[in-house]
């Protein structure tokens, strides 16, 4: 990269901080944008430099979702706020069954942060948006002052189109249709709260932080009837069950013994009085489909390496108060409510 | 995870559960109370309430520190928290527990008091010695398990000289408890046949300190363990004291629980605390003898005589059952409340907060919930 | 009443008094300032990062083996009291 | 609104404030975005309620664009951060001479935030929207805790569809042509300054914060031939001309007494030490189409309520060296450089 | 807007710049000192140059508050902002100026000291009255204009009782600083014909302490408006006094600079500051009795005295020819740096930074300042 | 040296020694505390929120009369001199 005239001396990235002045519309911003933004996220798309990205997607219906993330800490085994930006909204698109495009992304700064932080979480964007094919074609960056953000907020935006014939959303559960999950829950959470400092543990366990559209293609190819996927972030498992048996008006009977969750997330679990259920995750999907194509579904995923760990886990039944319930390992049964409150680390 | 995986064990709890069935006299009740939250979140989490017969009950307690703590006393911590601009730091159970003018922790915290939830006391003290400009002050709550990690921070931290830590203490002692509920057990009160006695309180305090209650009120005891089988196992030794006419302190939780107890911890709780004479009880009143203030000689770690504070009166909650259920004469469902203004977002009571809280243990794990559904008793 | 979980000493600061713990492939530091000689190998309670107090193994087992016998002598009556209904 | 089983008591939309559970994935969050977000964005896309929005584009090619906003004050003369937040958007994806189709839109709240300014802030965004014909069909919310920051981040992403034949992007302006601005400049940056109470200024001027894809639109009709269109924002015009001249590889020259700026703009810049030319606008936009076609570009823009002070202010002249240069109201010439720091009240 | 727009006026203008053209004698060289940067500026902004014969060039002088403000100094704010965590007030002017090591108040500020930029010192009373608990510092530089309002904030901060305020004083003196750049002009130094004289310093000073320039340097001077008009009025004044060989202060500004000055300001000044014997401007070096502290009755509100700091040693950014162009003696297309290394956005000199610069001027409003055209002097 | 701008005092709060000044439309709130007897209608400098001196209209009047003047002697040669080039 020859030296661009506008800027004559380059961005320190090894002991520069981001400032207003990164913000302002300036040349200061300008050069952030060309040195560190598009230095990692280059492509054609990106470079005509506009304020917005033109494209010719291929005809059929589409999706757009958005998510932004507030992550803390900003690294984390098993990825950064750079990768789960692009594996969050990729994830989000798919989970309509689709092919994800393109993708958006719009930074937040707080003064003050170091710009090699930047680089190393847009370079790690890059890299996520590069191994799934989905190019960050436009972006934003605006600088808020210290004590006004953390670090940096990152929204991503993707667009994908939808195959024909799929038609998948969360009000599509019926009773009679399965419950799979794509793999062990409870990883990303766990990951993030082993570094947090004052919880103190260490676990092996890293963010299973990964895209998902892959996946999915190879389950729509399989089971074109599949009915709802999502991602069971936030709230983990227990609270996206929830939401899918309240948009499908039905209710919902899963097994404990049949979801997967590794031994470490369980340990770290009872150690800090949480249940993996609520645990977020952000590699993993639940699926659900006709009872009688469980097998071909689960065939299919376990066949990709996202989906190895695959398992059924209970099954769609008619419920007017839309509870979900869990046969417990013990042998009981036990309602598994929404998330109340924040899941925090108890005492009692 | 050894001695935890074993004692969940599926089909033991089911040969348990046969033994029960087996054993309970149909033409008795076994109303048997758990006193520790701790185990009725077991109870319910485990659903082991649906592997008893029909006349065995199990009668949630006020073994939760979190659902006995007064309203009062959350309102001084979080004047504390506004008034003396001091950092007030807590276990997460409390954030959202109902204060006056329906405030609670976290809502003071999103209007700007500095309140940060803690893991352990031992981030108190790295709190303390990290912002030597802030007043911290531990909202130290718990029964007597809780109660020694407190007296480890308090005294590190006049070890170390940190003049900037004060602990606002609401410490309560668990045989003072026990024996208001027995002494008002009976025909006007709570039917008792039978206590599960605390698991984690009692590795502390030992055995010994139940002894009164066969004695004085001629009710069985079996110390139990958290785990299910443990409950179970619990119940069918105190089916069997009933039957066979026998009144004992008995200790199912050998592996963790002594006669004696943990000497060490017993000193330090010694050293650093007194009793206090009398202590307001959620449900159950001013109980004598029935909590810990600091001793004398840690007077000036104490948080009230620190930041003395001014709250107004306090008005619980009108319909709210916990007092009421706390005794154990009643149940969640039988509060209007319960589900239609009251849920675990919008509690209008501690039990409905705290998870080992009946009212929140109904919830989440309950089967039934909606109005409908109420009448029945899960 | 209070959430405690049993986990295994895997090493021990005798100059802080802090020992690493370990429960299923997680590990976790704990002070040990409330537990009297507590040794490598040894399992002890954990409680709001503290050791409360150490277990006993032999009892555990005791504990178990009574559970079972217990369990035993109703082994017949089991699948007809399986699922006793209780007031669900 | 009948009330949701969820949810048996309403969200406090008075004395209210955000808290962390209502970014926490449960049933707090559920509520929130139900009973204020939902209830103001209503349309049929958002009522899906899945973690994304599918529909089906027009053919052609498709433009996105993101912007973040973290303006303060939240509230100004013209307008607010939700407002701003789907004009900005609708405005980068006019820009490419397109007709917006959908928006998105992710919330970063800080925890106790008023649940009121919340729902003053999504009313004004919706009315936005509707007035735009431009709806808001998924979202996000993400709650961050107090001190890391400030009141509320919104991001909008959009998409929309661009006629054939348009062919609209920064590097096309070419020598000869003529450079327009749609109306006075350096409203919305006063109105903003107005507000910052150590500067205690009044003014009745408001901020010009308004969707321009109107305006595109007839004037892509009228003169197809536009080279390009961009938004003054960030940096004013000054800097948004020399990104163009920066990109186009060209010169301009334009003409002080030909740019409009209200009394009241200049008097405030006069007294702040700002110069107008710096100062951001939030409704206005700049074309470059070919010289010939100026004057019916300019005629047509003076036809649309959000160009009746429409003004030809230069040219685009050859310089290798891409200044932008101006002749000044008093008979000399001057550079206009880019926006250098921040544009910061001096006092000398 | 009266008072401006008449004096901004093109065609007027053009006919004073014709004047100009037809009265100067294209056989001297009118040499003129604009010893305010408000004049640099508004020369550039207007393009006033472009309108003088091209014997008749402008010099800029060492008018900038900003601009000599020694590296020292704004070292010195800095180090009090972090070893003192105390609350930093500065005109938005300082904010991107040069300090040792690459830093900034704007650096500083980002890396987490706490700096604001106000617009007036009502601003930093307001934030003492707001923030109790804060020492607030206010960073004061400027000339004799600037300094009444700093004179207002410390007797207002005497007379609230605001014991969380005080001032680090860097303002300067107008007259000391003209008679080192006359006292050193000639063969060796810069060349000068004549000096436009300040227009807002002039306000509060009157036109009085001029006159030492005509009388001892045989200079003339025209006190001078800061719209073009007035500069190019003064301009045609200065050029007919050295073409009829007079040498006189005259007072082209008389709609704001009368005799005596603004008497009510200047006695507001006597009564908080007093003349420090010496201090170091950028460029000029240590200039006897040119600079203002605090007078002894107010000590206590000296910043300096409050939170001493230690600085290491200053190291001048190497190449940069600040010092030189601040004398007169060169311009900034001679700096190498200049356009290179050092731009707007990263300065390596105050002239870079303050809008009044030289090196800003030439690089905001110049017409040429790419690598293959520095040879130009715009 | 320093940016300050002329502007009308529309209104004085003599208690606070405030006054509003108007300039083209604009409103703000300066200090008065360094002038002696400004009105209302009378013309003032701002500077960073204090009003320097009064501005004298007699005087602009002449200065401007005066520059009038000293152009019209010229306008004759304006059209050949009006560009004359600088240092450009
Ligand atoms: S349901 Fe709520 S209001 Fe009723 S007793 Fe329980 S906590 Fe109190
Ligand atoms: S161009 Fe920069 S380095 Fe050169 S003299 Fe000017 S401020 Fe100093
Ligand atoms: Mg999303
Ligand atoms: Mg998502
Ligand atoms: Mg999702
Ligand atoms: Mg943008
Ligand atoms: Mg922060
Ligand atoms: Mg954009
Ligand atoms: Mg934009
Ligand atoms: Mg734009
Ligand atoms: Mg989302
Ligand atoms: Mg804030």
């Amino acid at each position: 990269m020859t030296q661009d005239r506008r800027f004559p001396v380059r961005l320190d990235l090894k002991q520069g901080t981001v400032d207003m002045s990164h913000g302002s519309g300036g040349r200061a911003m300008a050069q952030l944008i060309a040195e560190l933004f598009h230095r990692h996220l280059d492509n054609a798309l990106l470079a005509q430099g506009n304020d917005q990205a033109l494209f010719s997607p291929p005809p059929g219906r589409m999706v757009m979702s958005t998510d932004g993330h507030v992550i803390s800490p900003l690294f984390f085994p098993g990825g950064d706020i750079g990768s789960l930006a692009v594996h969050g909204t990729l994830n989000d698109v798919a989970m309509a069954g689709a092919r994800p495009l393109y993708l958006a992304a719009a930074f937040i700064l707080e003064e003050g942060f170091p710009l090699a932080d930047l680089a190393r979480i847009v370079a790690s964007m890059a890299s996520a948006a590069n191994q799934a094919c989905v190019p960050v074609v436009t972006g934003d960056t605006k600088v808020v002052e210290r004590g006004k953000g953390d670090g940096v907020f990152i929204t991503t935006t993707g667009v994908g189109v939808v195959p024909e014939g799929i038609h998948i959303s969360g009000d599509l559960a019926r009773p009679g249709d399965a419950i799979l999950v794509s793999g062990h829950i409870g990883d990303h959470g766990v990951a993030i709260l082993s570094k947090r400092e004052n919880l103190g543990f260490e676990t092996e366990i890293r963010s299973d932080s990964a895209a998902l559209h892959g996946l999915v293609a190879d389950m729509v190819t399989a089971v074109p009837e599949i009915h709802c996927l999502r991602d069971p972030t936030r709230g983990g498992l227990a609270t996206t069950l929830n939401e899918i048996a309240h948009q499908s008006g039905v209710g919902m009977q899963i097994r404990e013994e049949a979801i997967p969750v590794r031994p470490e997330v369980t340990a770290a679990c009872e150690l800090l009085g949480l249940d993996p259920l609520y645990v977020a995750n952000e590699g993993k999907l639940i699926a659900i489909c006709p009872g009688e194509r469980a097998e071909d579904l689960l065939t299919a995923m376990r066949m990709h390496p996202r989906g190895e760990d695959a398992a059924i886990i209970g099954a769609v039944v008619e419920d007017e108060l839309r509870f979900v319930q869990m046969e417990t390992r013990f042998g009981g049964s036990r309602i598994v409510d929404w998330l109340a409150g924040e899941q925090l680390p108890r005492i009692c | 995870m050894k001695y935890v995986d074993e004692f969940r064990d599926q089909k033991l709890a089911r040969q348990l559960a046969s033994a029960i069935a087996a054993e309970a006299d149909p033409a008795r009740q076994y109303r048997l109370m758990e006193f520790c939250g701790g185990h009725t979140h077991a109870i319910f989490r485990y659903g082991v309430q649906h592997l008893m017969p029909p006349n065995l009950r199990f009668i949630h307690g006020p073994g939760c520190p979190v659902c006995v703590l007064p309203m009062a006393r959350i309102d001084q911590a979080i004047a504390m928290a506004l008034e003396h601009e001091v950092t007030l730091c807590t276990y997460g159970d409390l954030m959202r527990v109902p204060a006056s003018g329906r405030r609670s922790l976290l809502k003071a915290k999103a209007d700007g008091a500095d309140i940060r939830m803690i893991y352990s006391t031992l981030d108190v003290l790295r709190i303390a010695r990290e912002e030597p400009d802030r007043q911290v002050v531990f909202f130290a709550i718990g029964f007597e398990t809780t109660t020694p990690p407190t007296a480890v921070a308090i005294k590190a931290a006049r070890a170390e000289g940190l003049t900037n830590l004060s602990v606002f203490c609401n410490h309560v002692l668990t045989p003072s408890a026990l024996r208001t509920i027995l002494a008002t057990a009976g025909p006007d009160g709570v039917q008792l046949d039978g206590i599960l006695g605390p698991s984690h309180v009692s590795t502390l305090i030992g055995s010994k300190p139940y002894a009164f209650v066969p004695e004085e009120f001629q009710t069985p005891v079996v110390i139990a363990g958290f785990e299910p089988l443990d409950v179970m196992q619990a119940t069918l030794m105190l089916v069997r004291q009933l039957n066979e006419g026998r009144c004992e302190v008995e200790n199912q939780y050998t592996r963790a629980v002594t006669e004696a107890g943990n000497l060490k911890a017993q000193a330090l709780m010694a050293e650093v605390f007194q009793t206090r004479d009398r202590f307001e009880w959620r449900g159950l009143g001013f109980l004598p003898e029935s909590a810990l203030a600091l001793a004398d000689d840690y007077a000036d770690l104490d948080a009230e005589q620190r930041f003395p504070v001014e709250i107004g009166e306090v008005k619980e909650v009108k319909g709210c059952e916990c007092p009421a259920i706390l005794r154990g004469v009643k149940q969640p469902t039988d509060c209007k409340l319960f589900g239609s203004v009251c849920t675990p977002e919008n509690p209008m009571g501690s039990c409905m907060v705290s998870s080992e809280g009946a009212c929140a243990a109904y919830w989440s794990y309950g089967r039934h919930r909606a109005p409908a559904a109420q009448a029945e008793t899960v | 009443m209070c959430l405690a979980i049993p986990a295994r000493i895997v090493e021990i600061d005798a100059a802080t008094d802090i020992a690493q713990v370990s429960l299923g492939g997680v590990r976790k530091e704990v002070s040990l300032a409330l537990v009297n000689d507590a040794r490598v190998g040894d399992y002890v309670l954990i409680h709001v990062g503290y050791a409360l107090n150490k277990l006993s193994e032999e009892e555990a087992e005791k504990t178990l083996a009574l559970i079972r016998e217990m369990g035993l002598l109703e082994e017949e009556a089991t699948h007809n009291a399986a699922t006793p209904g209780g007031e669900a």
